[in-house]
């Protein structure tokens, strides 16, 4: 089977960076994480074919990179929205009203827990590992950032200012 | 030999009290094994590395507060396992509900039902009853065509990972891997794609349960409707340890039957899957002889008359040298011996062979490396890629030198320089040299060059059939005798033979086999076309069966019970695995009527057991060999 | 001595009055009890699709070994049974059957059961050995695809009978599915059929 | 209090992210001596601190460097910054607030161990942190405290940031191994220890992050000092993360052995709202839960493994009289689900069929017999999984039905959660 080379269609940037991550580990395979972060922060996700393009960079065949892809939660095999809302439910946050939070979420961006909203925005994810900020619960990041003490309005208007902080024409 | 050091190195344990002695390092499962209790497990095998993912070998170990994975835990002095207690038990069940939690009630329509670990370890020590309210499953997918030969079933995966440490460890392949995590965790290809392996038939046969299963034998039968022979595949000439399973006299499967001598429990695809070829329906079920040019069915008798009647006036009118006498490589080793004998002794000719194309300037020294001595080598060449096109489940011998034991292997094309090669290999030590047959001589060549750089070499020679190696040991050749015992006149090779037919000098022909060498070759059909006589005894209905004046019901290699010798020189056993739709004598017993209808007794029945003592005594090197021996060759015979 | 005559007489001829309980066998047949266990039917769901998945558990559990079943693979376009599997051969050699009814006790899905049928007999050993086409339940017409089935995963939907088609089992013999083998008696030869 | 502090020493001083600001508070002073005291001086300072790992075993770290056998090279350090556990986002702040004080600690560690690699691992969601790190890395380069031949010695020492992607089990030793390697990110067999076969099948050592931002001190001040802060049997301070029902949720630096829960509740301002305490979970969300009974425990590893439970990763999370725990341990059942590896049978199927079991248990449709069913299960679970993870997920679940059984009994059957409902005719 001839595979089609899909090099071509990376940013050259993300493949420089995908070798230079290659020649930093003793091992090359130790660069598949940083190598599929690479990736997604161009791409915004996973296609099957820039797994093939890891395997080659990094000498290793496609199954050994999808396998290691599909174990890890923040590595997404379908397009997301442009923001990805996390939303922590685990105990601390549980126990200061992030179940309240996420449903008024929900309703508010009108998805389900994983969804995208229509108009591709926003990804809203209720299924997260403890984000680490028990002590600002209820939380929620947003992209790489926390937004701490929420309660539905602030979680609103947080939103909304990253809503209307995107480009015009994007409506 | 135990003497007393070794003896003392040994530990010494005990198993559900019973007291067992086994060397350092041991795994406590294969210590239980040897106490003679058995221990369930999912995930570990043989011949892979322990996970101790299934957890359903864990048992008790007297000072550790958790119980243990007998399957990864190693055997300590004094150590105190227990495998029956209260604890083991309750968790035995437990973990058995566990696994079937989400596993499908498939087994009606599984082709594993009947021989499934889950299955059985489940009747054995599982839960009798489920009594859980959670009957909503997690659901995969079912029925995936993996690729043409392999079915795959997600949700029947019990995930013991023996699939994926498989194409890991054993074949480096690497086709099918974990996706996913937790409960979602599934084997699968990338994307999907097909696998290429071709070794696939080994992941039903290390699957526990009914993930993956053959597509050949997709819903063929029920375990308790086979009857299982053990005997030797007939592919090729390594001679794979295989199990028969037959129903109603009709082939159902191949299974491997480990030989870490030969095959090490695995099997190619070509030699799994290949036994459709003697299935085929077009046989040849009844004696026939050209009575007035017109053929027709005869009895048995009768066509043996007719056939001796024949040959010996051919003989009368034109001498023994006017007849030839082809056999086949997927003889046994007793019909070989048999029709090397009535070619020579009884209608003294010398004219036999086995083979189309002539076989010159062989000898037992191009056999001397056994395949399980590869592993014994520091550097392997591998001559071109003949000998593992031949002989596919060399090449994972190959890859355990290489990858397990981190041995060199060196493939070199088939022109090669001997000394350049001999310049990459290590400055000392012992070297390994693979060969197609026809490479022979090049291999010597390297073997002599090596020994005079002061390496200990030695030469792996790969024939072409099941038995090609018996045939040229028992001298079904024109230029040796049994033994590669040298002769005063040669006779004709194969193809000599045919042409001398065909220019009129060679009057009668005596073909036995199933004469797959020749079929294909146009000179065979105009010799038999020319010939007076053609007496032919063969399985299959092809040219020959055709051209024949006098015909034979012959038996397929599933049929006969004798010995083959794989081409490292190991007599190995066939056993009748199926019945033939007729009830005429075997080969052997032809061969042996058929010298007596030329006036010469054998000596013995032409039964396997006594021939192969009447070939013992030609062939002193195959004494004794007959259970799964190397033939012994001194050196320089 | 006269009485005892007399006496013997009346009974008889009281009895030539009453109505004969023999019946005029093979034309007349009595209605078999519910539960009997006669010759075996193979059932079909309401939709049409066969029950059997040719697992072979009956012919496992059939003390007499009396049960050949070869199965083969579902085509998804026109299957024959629900679920990836499906007897491509189905026979029962009726004359070694002991009709203990274990096959249908073994059966996964209910789809063998022991019928009411009870002349089992024949001329021809051959005719005794009973195929899947004398066993199965008839389904006049039946085309799956007209009817809309498409192929489903595991079981399909609940039955509403728990016997499959009931009629086979409130009926006469005669009206069992299959094949009836020809009666014998006067008319002779035994075998309309064509010989094996 | 006035008691004093080691970690968060520094807190307030400007600049703190940066090379300078960390310099001027003395900042890399302790790599500076530790590089003239030697490697063999550097472990028996750390073996004389006492001085546990804070990951959650608590395992003396001395000990654990002296597991290395002699004379193996290369070996690895790595950093266990893969900070998951629910309740502890001390790490967190560690890195946040004073980086540059564990990469000092890492570089003492791994000049102590001969290490020329030394591997960060931090989680993903921690994107942010990562960033930072690789900063603050950079800038140690360039200050000549990492890369080729350190403060102009032979010594060179690599320092990779390197950032996982989501999987609470690579805070697993070996499991941070294999994903370091690029492998799924799964638990190894052991033995052998990664202190003999880690990284690549070299000898390794991993350390949590708060271990490492403790060396600094130990180094500069002595261990002797640092041992001194606690107690004997728990020597030093340690940052505990206080969240939950409380006014004022954050990590607080207390010396161990002298303080008591009740103390942290009060650092943190009592339980919130001014609500009764019902329940505490120290540790994290792997541990087992304390009643009130317990809230006079000293902060001590015998302690507070005496009292039932363990001190883990220095989390406390509070729970007020409104707590229903059935609520909260299918949260945590369910995150242990979404987390479990699925490598062995007891964690992959029991998680599952434990917090499906929790689920019907919360909406009160479960039964009796259910409940029954749910500590059997837990019972297979626990010590019979492939790695700790199995083990954690039923520590929570025993431990609340132990102590609060007729609070999971009022859940059977009753249609709904008995708790919550009680609670909202109250309020």
């Amino acid at each position: 089977m001839v595979e089609a080379d899909h090099t071509d269609a990376l940013n050259p940037a993300t493949l420089a960076r995908i070798r230079q991550m290659r020649d930093l580990y003793p091992s090359p395979r130790s660069a598949v994480l940083p190598a599929l972060w690479a990736i997604q922060d161009e791409l915004a996700y996973l296609p099957a074919w820039s797994l093939e393009v890891v395997a080659t960079e990094l000498g290793l065949l496609a199954g050994d990179v999808e396998a290691v892809s599909s174990f890890y939660s923040m590595y997404f095999n379908h397009q997301p929205g442009r923001h990805q809302i996390q939303v922590c439910r685990n105990v601390s946050c549980g126990l200061r009203g992030s179940d309240e939070l996420l449903r008024h979420l929900e309703n508010w961006l009108g998805v389900e827990d994983g969804g995208t909203t229509t108009d591709g925005a926003f990804t809203l994810e209720g299924t997260v590992e403890c984000l680490g900020a028990c002590g600002g619960a209820p939380m929620m990041q947003v992209d790489r950032f926390s937004y701490e003490n929420l309660n539905p309005e602030r979680a609103e208007e947080v939103l909304t200012k990253i809503r209307n902080s995107e480009p015009r024409d994007l409506d | 030999m135990a003497d007393a050091s070794t003896v003392a190195e040994l530990v010494n344990i005990s198993v559900d009290g019973r007291p067992v002695e086994v060397p350092p390092g041991t795994l406590v499962w294969d210590a239980c094994e040897k106490a003679g209790i058995f221990v369930p497990v999912y995930c570990a095998h043989k011949k892979l590395e322990p996970v101790a993912v299934c957890r359903m070998c864990l048992v008790e170990v007297e000072g550790l507060p958790k119980l243990q994975p007998a399957c990864a835990t190693r055997v300590a002095p004094g150590m105190v396992v227990r495998t029956q207690t209260e604890q083991v038990r309750k968790f035995r069940d437990g973990n058995l509900e566990f696994l079937l939690l989400n596993h499908p009630l498939d087994c009606p329509v599984c082709d594993r039902g009947g021989e499934c670990d889950l299955q059985d370890f489940t009747q054995r020590y599982g839960p009798g009853r489920a009594r859980s309210s959670i009957t909503e499953k997690v659901h995969f997918d079912k029925a995936v065509k993996l690729s043409d030969k392999i079915m795959l079933d997600q949700e029947r995966c019990i995930l013991c990972w023996r699939c994926v440490r498989y194409y890991e460890e054993i074949t480096g392949e690497r086709e099918i891997v974990l996706q996913e995590r937790g409960v979602h965790t599934v084997v699968d290809s990338f994307e999907r794609q097909p696998l290429q392996s071709q070794f696939q038939g080994n992941l039903p046969e290390i699957c526990p349960v009914g993930a993956l299963t053959h597509r050949q034998y997709r819903f063929r039968a029920r375990p308790w409707d086979l009857r299982r022979t053990a005997s030797v595949c007939s592919h090729c000439s390594y001679g794979c340890n295989i199990f028969v399973d037959a129903r109603e006299e009709q082939i159902a499967r191949y299974a491997s039957n480990d030989n870490p001598e030969v095959d090490d429990s695995w099997l190619c695809d070509q030699g799994r899957y290949g036994f459709p070829e003697l299935n085929r329906p077009e046989r040849v079920i009844n004696p026939e002889a050209r009575v007035g040019g017109l053929r027709q069915a005869v009895s048995y008798q009768d066509a043996v008359a007719r056939a001796a009647g024949a040959l010996l006036r051919v003989r009368g009118d034109h001498g023994g040298t006017s007849v030839g006498v082809l056999g086949s490589p997927r003889m046994t080793n007793e019909e070989a011996f048999v029709l090397q004998w009535l070619a020579r002794e009884v209608i003294a000719t010398p004219h036999v062979d086995h083979r189309y194309e002539p076989l010159e300037g062989i000898s037992p020294e191009q056999f001397r490396l056994g395949i399980a001595e590869l592993e014994g080598c520091d550097a392997v060449v591998v001559i071109g890629d003949r000998p593992e096109r031949l002989s596919p489940v060399l090449t994972l011998r190959l890859y355990k030198v290489a990858n397990k034991l981190g041995r060199q292997i060196l493939r070199v094309p088939e022109t090669f320089s001997a000394a350049q090669v001999v310049k990459q290999l290590p400055a000392a030590g012992r070297i390994g040299i693979v060969a197609a047959q026809a490479d022979r001589a090049a291999a010597m060549g390297l073997r002599a060059k090596a020994g005079s750089a002061g390496r200990e070499a030695a030469v792996l020679t790969i024939t072409e059939a099941v038995n090609s190696r018996g045939c040229q040991d028992l001298g079904l050749l024109p230029n040796v005798g049994p033994g590669y015992r040298s002769l005063e006149h040669s006779g004709l090779f194969g193809r000599q033979l045919l042409e001398a037919a065909v220019a009129g000098q060679i009057k009668a022909l005596l073909v036995v086999g199933d004469g797959a060498d020749f079929e294909a070759e146009g000179l065979f059909h105009e010799a038999l076309a020319k010939v007076d006589v053609a007496v032919v005894v063969t399985a299959w209905q092809g040219v020959a069966s055709r051209a024949a004046t006098v015909l034979l019901p012959g038996r397929t290699i599933a049929e006969k019970a004798g010995t083959v010798t794989n081409t490292e020189g190991r007599v190995q056993r066939v056993r009748t695995a199926v019945e033939p739709k007729f009830t005429f004598p075997s080969d052997l017993r032809i061969l042996g009527d058929l010298a007596a209808g030329l006036g010469s007794d054998l000596g013995v029945q032409a039964l396997a057991a006594p021939v192969f003592e009447l070939l013992a005594a030609a062939v002193p090197a195959y004494r004794g060999c007959q259970a799964g021996l190397r033939a012994h060759w001194e050196p320089g015979s | 001595m006269f009485r005892e005559m007399v006496g013997g007489l009346r009974i008889t001829l009281r009895e030539m009055m009453t109505k004969p309980i023999t019946i005029q066998y093979p034309e007349e047949q009595r209605p078999v009890p519910p539960r009997h266990r006669g010759r075996h039917i193979l059932h079909r769901y309401d939709n049409g699709l066969e029950k059997c998945i040719g697992c072979e558990l009956c012919a496992g559990a059939c003390p007499v070994g009396c049960i050949y079943v070869q199965a083969a693979e579902n085509d998804p376009q026109h299957p024959v049974s629900p679920g990836e599997r499906y007897a491509v051969r189905y026979e029962i050699n009726l004359m070694r059957c002991i009709y203990c009814g274990y096959c249908a006790e073994a059966c996964p899905t209910e789809a063998i059961t022991l019928g009411p049928r009870l002349d089992l007999a024949d001329y021809k050993r051959e005719r005794l050995v009973a195929t899947k086409d004398d066993l199965l339940e008839a389904w006049p017409g039946f085309h799956p695809m007209a009817q809309g089935v498409a192929e489903g995963r595991g079981a399909p939907a609940p039955q509403t009978s728990p016997l499959g088609a009931g009629s086979s089992h409130q009926g006469p013999a005669g009206s069992a599915p299959g094949l009836r083998p020809p009666i014998p008696g006067s008319r002779g030869s035994g075998g309309g059929a064509a010989p094996i | 209090m006035d008691d004093e502090k080691v970690l968060t020493r520094h807190l307030g001083a400007p600049g703190l992210t940066t090379v300078g600001g960390y310099e001027k508070v003395g900042g890399y002073q302790g790599l500076r001596k530790a590089i003239q005291m030697g490697p063999e001086a550097i472990v028996a300072e750390v073996k004389a601190s006492g001085l546990r790992g804070r990951g959650g075993a608590a395992f003396p770290t001395g000990t654990k460097w002296g597991f290395l056998p002699k004379d193996v090279f290369p070996r690895y350090l790595c950093v266990n910054a893969d900070e998951s556990e629910p309740g502890c986002f001390k790490d967190r702040v560690l890195m946040e607030e004073f980086p540059h004080q564990l990469l000092e600690g890492v570089l003492i560690a791994a000049y102590a161990l001969q290490v020329t690699h030394a591997f960060i691992y931090i989680r993903g969601e921690y994107r942010f942190q990562r960033e930072l790190l690789e900063r603050a890395a950079k800038e140690a380069y360039r200050a000549g405290y990492a890369g080729k031949g350190v403060l102009g010695t032979k010594w060179d020492c690599e320092l990779i940031v390197h950032g996982g992607a989501g999987a609470y089990i690579c805070g697993e030793e070996t499991a941070l191994l294999n994903s370091l390697e690029g492998r799924r990110g799964q638990p190894r067999l052991k033995p052998p220890f990664p202190a003999v076969k880690g990284l690549y099948g070299q000898p390794t050592v991993v350390n949590n992050v708060e271990t490492l931002s403790n060396l600094p001190y130990i180094v500069t001040e002595g261990g002797a000092r640092y041992a001194a802060l606690g107690t004997e049997a728990s020597p030093g301070t340690r940052l505990f993360c206080v969240s939950g029902h409380v006014e004022r949720p954050g990590t607080f630096e207390v010396p161990m052995g002298k303080t008591t829960f009740r103390d942290l509740l009060e650092l943190a301002g009592g339980v919130w709202r001014g609500r009764q305490f019902k329940a505490m979970q120290p540790g994290g969300g792997s541990m087992q839960v304390l009643g009130p009974q317990h809230l006079d425990v000293p902060l001590d590893f015998k302690a507070v493994a005496e009292a039932g439970s363990s001190l883990g990763a220095g989390a406390l999370v509070v729970m007020d009289d409104s707590t229903c725990l059935v609520d909260v341990a299918s949260r945590l059942v369910d995150f242990y689900r979404h987390e479990s590896c699925g490598k062995c049978v007891p964690c992959r199927e029991g998680t599952y069929f434990e917090s499906e079991l929790m689920h019907r248990l919360e909406a009160g449709i479960a039964s009796r017999a259910e409940l029954a069913e749910l500590s059997d299960i837990c019972a297979n679970m626990e010590g019979r999984c492939f790695c700790p993870l199995g083990d954690t997920a039923t520590w929570f679940v025993m431990s609340a039905l132990r102590m609060f059984p007729e609070e999971f009994e009022s859940h059977c059957g009753a249609g709904r959660c008995p708790v919550r409902a009680g609670s909202e005719v109250a309020a």
